[in-house]
């Protein structure tokens, strides 16, 4: 995979919210990002000074689509990064790198995608969706962050609160799934304990699953072996070995 | 072109230890990064004799200003780095120095044995900051045991030796003079200041899975100049500056208290370029001064 | 209330010395300063036997997230201290612990028997940053200078003796173990870490009169986490953390590693009444933790 | 003098622009600032993050003006910190501490303010003509940068260009003043070196003077004792014991 080498700062071309969530548009010309790939990305101005003066290092975003120049982001404000990139205003410059890591692989003819998200880990499934289909089964706290949905075609949402679709967790949508079918593949992403309950789930039933995880990052490209995960071959780096990873080798 | 330690360098930016795996970037960037690399040397990860896979995750939390990390050294071991490594490295066209750590002076010899019997490194840089099991004390914390280690490995190769200093010592400077004593031909700093996160939640329980880590960054900068100040002062031996350096400008201070050469450490998470970004800024700053 | 040395104090927040001068101080904001006073005990700013005028200027330097002093401890020594500034402390209705400074044991000696002569006086901190004249070093930056000197000033007085260790030291547990073998009833860290900047232009000249300086702020604050915590798991007696603390989270976490009070420095220039901010933060958060 | 303890966060009233300088008025309650006095000030958001991670610290800025409840300010984009403040919008908030400092003493009866200004270093001469009148003598590198000179009634200018008013140093206008008048008192500020010049020419004429010094500050109240002038009773801080000190006690 070649990219440009080295940052480039380009102006915001849109910003628009999707209920507590910012979709944020920036001009990349080659956006060719596969689902499951990410940037890093740090705004030029007023990087630093936050809550215990941060931000420092840029922060790892998926993307939610790559198309006419324009790659986009889906942000929850939850740190001084988000926050500040969530504030950023159209014709503000941003730093980026990428895209980066391996996104997922699709499905042979014949296997269905299902999709399971949450909270913020949605984007890859939204572009993945957007490009190869497949079911996605979406899990929130309540309806007020349920609004992402709205970026995705036809999906089965669960919330903490029953204030939208089920009332429960979305690994319970899951489980009625895995109960009738076997020519599936999982695609996933969200908080830790989703997936490790979608990695249980799919062992059990023998389905096969691609993770899309997180980890700390301070440099998204190799450079500095801080973003880890165990697996069966030992330690491996989230950022150029994932975020995608077989549920198979994750322990 | 830049002399050090008998070496050849294009310019005076080369990157900290640790701090650039060129494979996976050139995975990530693709033959460009080859062919702009952008340091004038590359030194390598910590190799230690045996495998390491380093310490467990969380392994980074970000800090005013900075980062602290605890990697904790994952390397393939001296073996695995000879064989696949260095002929790797070599390709990049610009001198290689290997960064070895063992956590004895035996280790040390056995290590450097192994790295100078190839052509490829141009040195080899010790990392003297791994914990002194006797002491418990940085190995490289005491002038004394620098000494030691030193008389052992000196005689071993002819290749310059580079030690990289702790900064976690009370006289860096005295270390270094030790360091010279023994016969190093450079030495290199500031490694990392000694910190700590802690996991959000409130029971004191440690972030890294290293529990402490290594501060790195901006924040360390007053201090890294501090440090190489007063080593530059006393001893002879061109000294590698770093801790901190974002830009040219930076760099330059490091040289004007007497660095010959500048790395670039954590700024090349910010900016994969940082090198050649930081070299150029620095050949405009020369040339602004000269005129 | 909150029992440290036998001292009650309503929280704890205190100030770092040097970093809040309560004369100036009520000169500006009036007697509104001592109706609320910001901090649970009163540290001064460090007194020596003599008069010192302290370092020329400049004095100051901004760095990343943090800054440096050379202020030079510039105090109208001990005789003016005792005879004027003890009892308009004293008015401020919290405890009073005075910082002093010696170059020598003897000196020490002198300071800690005037000053314990005072009632108003409920603790002494002893500052040992002082650099040792026959070392080089300063003299808390070895355990055994450490013991040294409190096997001469601990019999002087039954006043708490608290000692401020220096962070530029390779192990400072080994010198807070030092201290409390002494008979030190409490230890107090971090001071700040030795640190440069260059006066703009590029001669390489330093820039703050003193030539180099002490870095304080948040930048230093993972540096003081883990300081603390290693003390604090070393020692029995009470620590006095601090070190880049702007919040009560901040504050929260030195207590969390450990320390059974938090001293407030840097932040007070930026924000006057951050004693009773990050004392008002702090209860806010164990309300919260507690519920 | 009493002035509110501790910070206070009031949102930006007002931003105009004098040639390449910004006043900024800030809603201040009790502004009863003096001619000489400063605020310490520092942005509430993106305080930070600039060159070299830059500001951390307030910055002391001379007031301009103080009535009707609002504070102004005359900034000069010279570093991060008068950046951020340059660039505040209406409706931001700043961080305030003030007015601090030993303003100027106006004259007795009969003697004649001469108020000699240089740069940026003119706020406490504007706002001492406007209180006490007297005559401006100000200095500037160009007629750009004398459009701050529009905050004075009818001054008499010096650049050194020659651009705008006497082609040379502001200290000529002084010459030819001392050399005809001992009723005077001579008021000024700017940069060290117009500031020494003013010392000893005064000092041969025998004329009182009053000069505002500038010094690296961390507080601005006192208690650091960062930012130290010497004088003949050896070292003030210029925050507290200034920064107007008489030009005689200054070494
Ligand atoms: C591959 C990948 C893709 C991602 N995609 C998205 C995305 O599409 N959209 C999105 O909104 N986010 C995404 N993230 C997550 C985002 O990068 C992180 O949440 C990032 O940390 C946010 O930065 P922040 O400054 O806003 O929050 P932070 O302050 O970093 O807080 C986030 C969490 O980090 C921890 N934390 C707190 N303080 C620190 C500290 N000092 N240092 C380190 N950790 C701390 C805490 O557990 C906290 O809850 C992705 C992450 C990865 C690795
Ligand atoms: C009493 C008083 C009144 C003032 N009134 C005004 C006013 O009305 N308007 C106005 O515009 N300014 C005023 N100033 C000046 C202003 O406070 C300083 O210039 C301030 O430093 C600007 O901050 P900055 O971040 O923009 O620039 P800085 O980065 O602080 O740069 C300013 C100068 O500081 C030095 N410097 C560079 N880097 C650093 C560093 N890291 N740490 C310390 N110094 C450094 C350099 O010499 C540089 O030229 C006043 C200062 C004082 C003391
Ligand atoms: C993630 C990371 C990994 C590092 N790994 C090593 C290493 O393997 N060997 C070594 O000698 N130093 C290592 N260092 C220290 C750096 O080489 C350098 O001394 C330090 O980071 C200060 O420079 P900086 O502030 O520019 O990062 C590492 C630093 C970081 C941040
Ligand atoms: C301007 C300044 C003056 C100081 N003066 C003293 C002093 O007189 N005696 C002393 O023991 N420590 C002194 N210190 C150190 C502080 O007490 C404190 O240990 C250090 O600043 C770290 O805390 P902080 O990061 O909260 O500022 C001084 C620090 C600063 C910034
Ligand atoms: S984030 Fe640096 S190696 Fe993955
Ligand atoms: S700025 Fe702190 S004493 Fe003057």
């Amino acid at each position: 995979m070649t990219t440009p080498f080295g940052r480039r700062v380009s102006a915001v071309l849109s910003r628009r919210l999707v209920g507590r969530y910012v979709v944020l548009g920036i001009g990349e010309e080659a956006a060719v990002a596969e689902p499951g790939q990410f940037y890093m990305l740090a705004a030029v101005a007023g990087w630093g000074g936050g809550v215990d003066e941060r931000p420092y290092l840029p922060r790892a975003v998926s993307v939610l689509y790559a198309r006419d120049g324009e790659v986009g982001f889906l942000l929850e404000d939850v740190g001084p990064g988000t926050h500040r990139l969530c504030g950023l205003g159209v014709g503000e410059d941003v730093y980026l790198v990428g895209p980066l890591g391996q996104g997922f692989t699709p499905p042979p003819p014949g296997i269905e995608a299902i999709l399971v998200g949450g909270g913020v880990g949605i984007p890859p499934l939204a572009m993945f969706q957007d490009r190869c289909g497949g079911q996605a089964l979406l899990g929130f706290r309540t309806s007020e962050h349920a609004e992402a949905a709205s970026l995705f075609a036809a999906p089965e949402l669960a919330t903490d609160d029953g204030s939208a679709g089920h009332q429960g967790h979305v690994t319970d949508l899951l489980d009625d799934l895995l109960e009738t079918r076997q020519d599936i593949v999982v695609f996933a992403c969200g908080p830790p304990a989703m997936l490790q309950a979608v990695q249980s789930r799919v062992a059990r039933h023998q389905v096969p699953a691609q993770l899309a995880l997180e980890a700390p990052m301070a440099c998204g490209y190799g450079a500095c072996f801080g973003c880890v995960v165990d697996t069966v071959a030992g330690y491996k780096r989230v950022c150029v070995d994932g975020p995608v990873f077989d549920a198979a080798v994750l322990v | 072109m830049i002399e050090f330690c008998g070496i050849e360098l294009e310019h005076q930016v080369i990157n900290a230890s640790g701090c650039f795996d060129v494979l996976a970037a050139r995975q990530v960037f693709g033959e460009a990064l080859v062919e702009r690399f952008p340091f004038a040397a590359y030194v390598s990860k910590t190799v230690t004799l045996a495998a390491r896979a380093g310490n467990p995750p969380p392994r980074l939390w970000e800090s005013a200003g900075g980062m602290i990390n605890s990697i904790g050294l994952p390397n393939p071991g001296v073996e695995v780095y000879l064989a696949h490594h260095v002929g790797e490295y070599a390709r990049l066209g610009v001198p290689l120095i290997t960064n070895v750590m063992g956590s004895s002076a035996g280790e040390f010899a056995e290590l450097v044995e192994r790295v100078a019997e190839r052509e490829e490194v141009a040195a080899i840089e010790l990392n003297v900051s791994c914990p002194n099991v006797a002491t418990g004390l940085d190995i490289g914390a005491d002038p004394r045991g620098l000494r030691d280690l030193l008389a052992v490995v000196r005689p071993l190769t002819r290749k310059p030796l580079i030690v990289k200093l702790t900064p976690n010592t009370a006289d860096v400077a005295a270390c270094a003079a030790a360091a010279e004593a023994g016969g190093a031909d450079a030495v290199s700093l500031i490694n990392t200041l000694r910190a700590m996160s802690l996991a959000p939640g409130g029971h004191g329980r440690p972030w890294l899975g290293g529990r402490t880590g290594g501060l790195s960054g901006p924040a360390i900068r007053a201090i890294a100049l501090a440090q190489v100040a007063s080593v530059a002062a006393r001893v002879a031996v061109p000294v590698v500056g770093m801790g901190g350096v974002s830009s040219g400008a930076d760099a330059a201070e490091l040289l004007e208290v007497g660095a010959r050469l500048v790395a670039v450490g954590s700024e090349s998470f910010r900016d994969p370029a940082a090198g050649s970004r930081v070299a150029a800024e620095l050949a405009a700053h020369f040339a602004e001064n000269a005129a």
